[in-house]
Parts: structure tokens; sequence; C-alpha cells
């Protein structure tokens, strides 16, 4: 499939340009397409969490704004757009004012590796999954930069949050990673995406998905995914009840809007790493005789993954910090292990294709068995159970009346 | 075009002009890291080079140790920096000056290092032969190899290295 | 390759732009009445105490540290995963013997207490 | 191409405010960063050299350069975690008042 800089690029030499001008040409113009998309969906991507999240809440949700509240976003980028925009006394002036620039800027550039159809992809980068990597490390930057400069203790203290729940969910989500790049043997976006494809009898249905073959890493990559994009139930960040804003306290007006937007494009994007490395990404049936159909796939299972994750926030509470990180260091990050571990062992099987596959596969739900085991005795076991039912460790929000002191 | 030609230099090329951006912007963290008094400020200096540094890989061609470099220093390390400075924080913001009795020595020093480096390096006929790669993926596969193969002791030993770094620097932060 | 690149630092200029624009844009829209007192540190409406610079634990230090180290050894996996398909019982051998000591890394994190958040 | 002369100049800019600010700065932390930058240039080298070398193909500059990387986290490690052990016990990370050898 020919890349599209080289279609745009013949198409300009056609016009008479020569071929640096008209490669030049073709690059901006494709650059300016990702730059205006990403925004663009973030817009779509608000209006859709709030309708998702008022259903589940029982409300209607956006309403009023154009059709089913469509432009309700747009007006609320507007209203943003006309706030004051206050920068506290003492702020460290340049990091302050980089640390927004600097998160939105990250997930902008995660556009130029997104594997949209087969040839469309910005830049298919020889190191594509660790390029994406590489772009979250801007977010701890921006966090970092942001949560210092406000010179508010807050803001330093839910920096210092973030970063370490960023930091603990990296681990045990490169590592996932690594697992449909030892299938596939390659890093590029567009070769991991080609890899899930299915031939029956001789028709591509595209379900050749690497999640079929190894659902315990895939679920280990959502879950770090979950965390990386500072989703409930790992949103302690923010934790929009009960905490104030977190590192972006003291930002207003269009600043906090970049983080807001940056946030919310960060997760989706997250969404879309495992659409591409483990649900097939843009393969599906005739995608080979029309590749355009490529873009409508791949968008529609990232919407999915993203409205999954917005379930998963209408649903679940929030986990407490020493969990949270307990959780990262001493269930994830072993069992992604483990099962790397068993995958190289079942890819050097002296068998055919499909025995390795099969071993691979056993392993991944050997995995999740023992998981479920685990968690099972764990939950189970009486004390957890009865301070779970009878003595929660903080009163505040859980509608019990005080337990009746013993004098009485 | 006779006007470009009578120039008294060459004009660069796309190449060079994004190499002087680059080196512009390594040369400014840098700076940033040797002289801002403040140290948070410094530690942004030292992001920003080592973005800069990033870049220069790419232009060698070392597309991997690129994307390495952003993830391990700029990830982790300067983050482990700022985490550091974070913790021992206390005289250090503005009451006493930054910089010790050396400074003055220590700065000529630096500077005739790097005029007399500079005549050197300048002065020599490296050569540059700067033959075309067979492939970037290749060559990232090539490394892989080369860690279990060729430099399979060092590789080994550097995992035991990190491992004993690790076991030691826990010993010692921990209240 | 470097063509791959320079898209990319197309795109890296346009990434700038678009934050930028927008941040100027609001600067310019929105109104400009700062005072003392609006422009004070928000801290949940309490009067500010001390200095911002407060005492950290040293748990975020040893969670930097720990990532530091994985971060490095699991990079050094990846090209491996690209060659993996043609190496030799040997490297594979190896290759195990590097994610075993890996492992033995974090149990030894786990049994040093270092995971623990107290 | 880019010259290079070009990198080494650049390495050496570099390597020099390493130089300087691991010598002059009174923080010990600023002093580490200094010989990060230190290490970063040396880096370059090792890299620029590998590509305008003669054997491209046997990536030992890139090879050379990654493990300087690694053996450069451990150090940033082990380097951090004494400083805050002495910040500890002296509540002062300038080197020139850690004079606990000094005769």
């Amino acid at each position: 499939m020919q890349h599209w800089s080289t279609t745009l690029t013949n198409f300009f030499v056609g016009l008479g340009l020569p071929e640096p001008v008209a490669m030049a040409i073709a690059f901006i113009i494709g650059a300016t397409a990702l730059a205006i998309f990403a925004p663009t969906l973030a817009l779509g991507l608000i209006w859709i969490t709030r309708k998702i999240i008022s259903r589940i809440q029982d409300r209607i949700g956006p309403n009023r704004v154009g059709p089913y509240g469509l432009f309700q976003t747009v007006a609320d980028a507007a209203k943003l757009l006309s706030k004051e925009d206050i920068s506290p006394t003492d702020a460290d002036r340049v990091a302050y004012n980089l640390a927004p620039i600097l998160s939105v800027f990250g997930v902008i550039m995660s556009t130029a590796v997104i594997a949209f159809a087969p040839g469309i992809i910005g830049a298919d980068l020889h190191v594509g999954v660790l390029f994406l990597v590489a772009l979250g490390s801007l977010g701890i930057l921006s966090a970092l930069m942001a949560g210092w400069s406000s010179n508010n203790k807050y803001a330093l203290l839910a920096g210092f949050r973030v970063i370490a729940q960023l930091l603990s969910y990296e681990i045990p989500m490169v590592l996932a990673m690594l697992g449909p790049v030892l299938l596939a043997g390659s890093m590029r976006l567009q070769a991991l995406s080609e890899f899930q494809s299915l031939e029956i009898a001789g028709f591509n249905i595209g379900l050749g998905w690497t999640a079929f073959i190894m659902p315990a890493v895939f679920l280990i990559y959502f879950i770090s995914a979950l965390a990386e994009g500072e989703q409930t139930p790992f949103d302690l960040l923010e934790a929009e009840s009960e905490l104030i804003a977190g590192f972006h306290i003291e930002y207003s007006g269009m600043k906090f809007a970049m983080f807001f937007l940056a946030q919310f494009l960060n997760s989706f994007f997250l969404g879309g790493i495992a659409v591409m490395l483990f649900l097939g990404g843009w393969q599906g049936p005739f995608v080979d005789q029309l590749p355009i159909l490529g873009v409508v796939y791949f968008l529609g299972k990232a919407m999915l993954v993203y409205a999954v994750t917005q379930w998963i926030k209408g649903t679940f509470p929030r986990v407490r910090i020493d969990q949270m990180m307990a959780f990262a260091w001493k269930v994830l990050v072993p069992m992604v292990l483990a099962l790397i571990l068993w995958q190289m062992i079942a890819l050097k099987l002296p068998a055919p294709t499909w025995v390795q596959y099969a071993a691979i596969l056993i392993g991944n739900l050997g995995a999740l068995a023992l998981i479920v085991v685990i968690l099972n005795r764990h939950l189970s076991k009486e004390e957890i159970r009865t301070k779970r039912a009878f003595e929660p460790t903080s009163l505040i929000g859980t509608m019990q009346p005080a337990p009746p002191s013993p004098g009485n | 075009m006779p006007g470009l030609d009578a120039l008294p230099f060459p004009l660069p090329t796309v190449q060079q002009v994004i190499f002087i951006l680059i080196a512009g912007m390594t040369v400014t963290g840098a700076l940033i890291t040797a002289l801002a008094p403040n140290l948070f400020h410094n530690a942004l200096g030292l992001v920003l080079a080592f973005f800069g540094v990033a870049g220069v890989y790419v232009l060698l061609e070392a597309e991997f140790l690129a994307v390495s470099q952003v993830l391990i220093y700029v990830g982790a390390i300067a983050t482990l920096i700022t985490f550091a400075i974070m913790l021992t924080r206390g005289m250090m913001f503005g009451r006493t000056s930054s910089t010790n009795r050396l400074m003055l020595s220590t700065a000529i020093i630096s500077a005739l290092f790097f005029l007399v480096l500079t005549g050197l390096l300048v002065n020599v006929a490296w050569p540059e032969i700067g033959a075309e790669l067979a492939g970037s993926e290749q060559m990232i596969a090539d490394l892989g190899e080369m860690f279990v193969t060729t430099y399979l002791v060092p590789f080994e030993l550097m995992a035991l290295l990190l491992l004993a770094a690790l076991a030691g620097a826990i010993l010692l932060a921990r209240d | 390759m470097l063509q791959n690149y320079t898209f990319v630092l197309i795109l890296s200029g346009l990434a700038l732009l678009v934050p930028v624009a927008a941040i100027v844009l609001g600067h310019f829209l929105g109104p400009r009445r700062p005072n003392p007192i609006k422009n004070q540190t928000y801290e949940s409406g309490v009067e500010t105490v001390g200095d911002t610079w407060v005492q950290f634990r040293a748990q975020y230090y040893l969670i930097g540290l720990i990532f530091l180290i994985f971060d490095v050894e699991v990079i050094f996996l990846f090209p491996i995963a690209l060659a993996y398909q043609r190496l030799s019982l040997f490297g594979v051998v190896a290759t195990i013997t590097f994610v075993v000591i890996l492992l033995l890394g974090l149990l030894l994190e786990w049994r040093k207490g270092a995971l623990e958040w107290e | 191409m880019v010259p290079l002369n070009w990198y080494l100049v650049l390495a050496a800019f570099i390597f020099s405010c390493g130089l300087y600010a691991a010598l002059a700065r009174r923080n010990a932390i600023a002093a580490l960063m200094g010989i990060e930058l230190m290490l970063n240039a040396v880096n370059i080298n090792l890299v620029a050299f590998w590509r305008y070398g003669e054997f491209v193909e046997r990536l030992e500059g890139q090879v050379f350069a990654l493990f300087v990387i690694a053996v450069a986290a451990a150090e940033v490690a082990v380097g951090l975690a004494l400083i805050i052990s002495v910040y500890r016990s002296r509540r002062t990370v300038n080197l020139d008042e850690l004079d606990l050898l000094q005769g």
C-alpha cells in the first residue's frame, strides 16, 4: 500500500512542481490535517463522555445547544476563551506557561504514528511503539512543571502523586506492549496492524487480533492505560468529588482548557494504541479491497474502547493510593514479566506456529485464572470482609451512622 | 542564481539548518544547566539539552538511541533528579551563592578547554565516510542480536550492575 | 528514515502552534483585571501558611528509582524482541537470563519493603 | 550532510558546560547534572564517530552509547541516594560544607 505522502507528492509533481517542494507541501498538508484533527476530536470526545456519564447517572446530559447538544462543547470552549487568565503571584512564569503547552504538544505528536488505514499513517517510524511511550514522558514533565511552578502546596503534592502513578504504571504498560512486538517482530505500528490479519479461504476477515492470543497481556495493558490516562478507578489526581483539582489547580481560562484537552485526547489515544497493538488496528472485512474502510474500523474500535473506559468511570469506585501502587508493582509487573517469559519460551518451541500460539494462549488463560483465584481468596478473608462491611476507614461519604459506642 | 554563488560561504543545506536549530536548543539547555542559580531551572535546562541530544541522534540516524535517550534521560533521570531536589530542599534557594570559590578558575579552565578543543577539532582532517545505512529497522534488530551474542557479557553484567545499584540505592535512600 | 522525521519535525512545529495560539487568543479575548487577592495562591480558601516547599517523603524517590532501573532494562528488551525470530538457542537463554535478573530485582525490592506505601 | 566537525564542536561545548557545572556549583545535585551533561557529550561523539566511521554495520558506537546510558542511570540512582542520605544526616547538600574527611 502506497504511503499517502507519496500519492500527494506525485500529484504535486504532476502539477509541475520540483520534487522536494512537492514533498514539503505534502508533508505540511498531512501535518496540518493531524494538528486540526486532534482538537476537533477532543470536542467530540467531551460530548460523548458527558452523554455516556449522564445516561449512567440517569440524566439526559447536554441537549440545548445544537441537535443532541452536539455544540455544547463548542460553546464551552468559547466560554473558556473569554475567561480571565489568572496567574498566581510568585508563580515561576516560564515553567507555569510552558506546562499546558507541553501537555498538548505531547498528545498531538502522538497522532504522528497512529495507523489509521493501510498507507495512512503520519510517519511510520521504525521505533513507533517506543516513540509513543517516549511522548508519555512529556506528560510527566508537564505535570512536574505545573505542580512546581504554581507555588501551591496542593498543586505540588498532586503533581508528585500523579508522577508516582504515571511512573508506576508505565512499566507494566511497556512490558505489555512487548508482547505484540515479540509476535510481529517489528515496532512499526503499520507492521503491527498488518500482522493481525487472518485469511480464511483467501479472504482477509481481519480477526487475527493479538488479544485473542494473549488476553491477559491485553488486560494488563488496558488497566495500565487506564492509570496512564488518569481515568477512574485511578483518577486520584483529580478525584473530582473530594479533592481539589490536582496539579492544575492554579490554572484558569485557556491554560486550564489545554490540560483538559490533553487529558481527553490522551485517554483516547491510549485506547487507540490498544486497538493498534491488540485489537487488530484497521483490520476488518474488505479492508484489503477498500483501504479507506480502515479509517472507519480503526476509529470505530478506538471509540468503543473509549466508551468502555467511560463506562468504567461511571461504574467503579476509586482506589486508594497505596492500593494503586501495590497493584502495579505486586500484581501487574510480576504477572506481565512471567507472561513475557512464557511467551519467549513458547515462541521457540520446536512446533508449528499454531502450537506456539496455543501455548501462549494457555499461559495467558492460566494467568487470568490465577489472578481470579488469588483475588477471590484475598477478598474472602474474614477480616477483610468484616472490615469492608462494618468498619469503613473513614466515615466520610459512607452514609452509615457511626457505630454505637460500647458504653451504651 | 548568480547572486547566491557570490556569497563568501556556501549556503547551508536543509539538514545543516536543522542541525543548527537542534544544536542551538542543546547549547541553550546546557548553558541553563550550568549557569542558572535556581536548581529547578537547572533541571529544566537539562531536559532541554537531553531533547537536543536526542535530536542529534536522529540526525545521525540512530533512531533507537534517540528514543532511549528521551525515555531514560527525560522520562526517568530528569524526574529522579527533580524528586531529589524536592527531597533535599532547604537553604539552597537564594540565600547563598550557587557557586563555590573555585568558580572563576573553573570558568576560565572550562572556556580554555572548549577553545583549545575546538581549535584542535576544526583543524584535524577527519576521515568522513558516512556510508549509507542498510535500513533502520534492520539496524535495531541487529542491535538486539548483538546484545545477546557479541556483547553478551557486558549486557548481562549491566543487568547485574543495575540490580546492585537498585539494592544499594534503596538501602541508602530509605528512612 | 530522515524523511519520516521531517514529517515529525513539521508536525512538532504545528503541535506547538496549536496550544500557543489558543492561549494567546484566550489571553487577548479574556478580561484582565488582576488584583492582589485574586492572584493569591488558592489553598481551599485557607490563608497560605509557610513555604510551598514542604518536605517530601522518600517514598516518591524510591518509586522513581525503581522505575529508572526497570525502564532501562525494559528498553533493552525491545531490540531483542525485533531480532527474536532469528536468535539461536544461546541467545534465547541469554535473553531469558536477563528477564530473570529483572524478576530478581523486583523480588529484592519486595523483600526490602520498598514497594510498601505507608 | 552535516560535517563531522560540527558534532564534535557541539559535544565539546556541552562537555565544557558540564565540566563547569560539576566543578563550580556548590550544590551536589547541580554537580551531578553537570556530570550527566558530560556523559551526553561523550555519547554524541561516540555516535558521530560511528556514523562517519568505516564500519557502520558493526554498530559499535551505538552499543557503547547505550551502555553509557545504562551506566549513567545506575550512577544517578546511587549518586542521588547518597545525596539524600547525606542530607538526612548533615541537613545540607552543599559540597564545600561536606568536609568530614578533611584533616
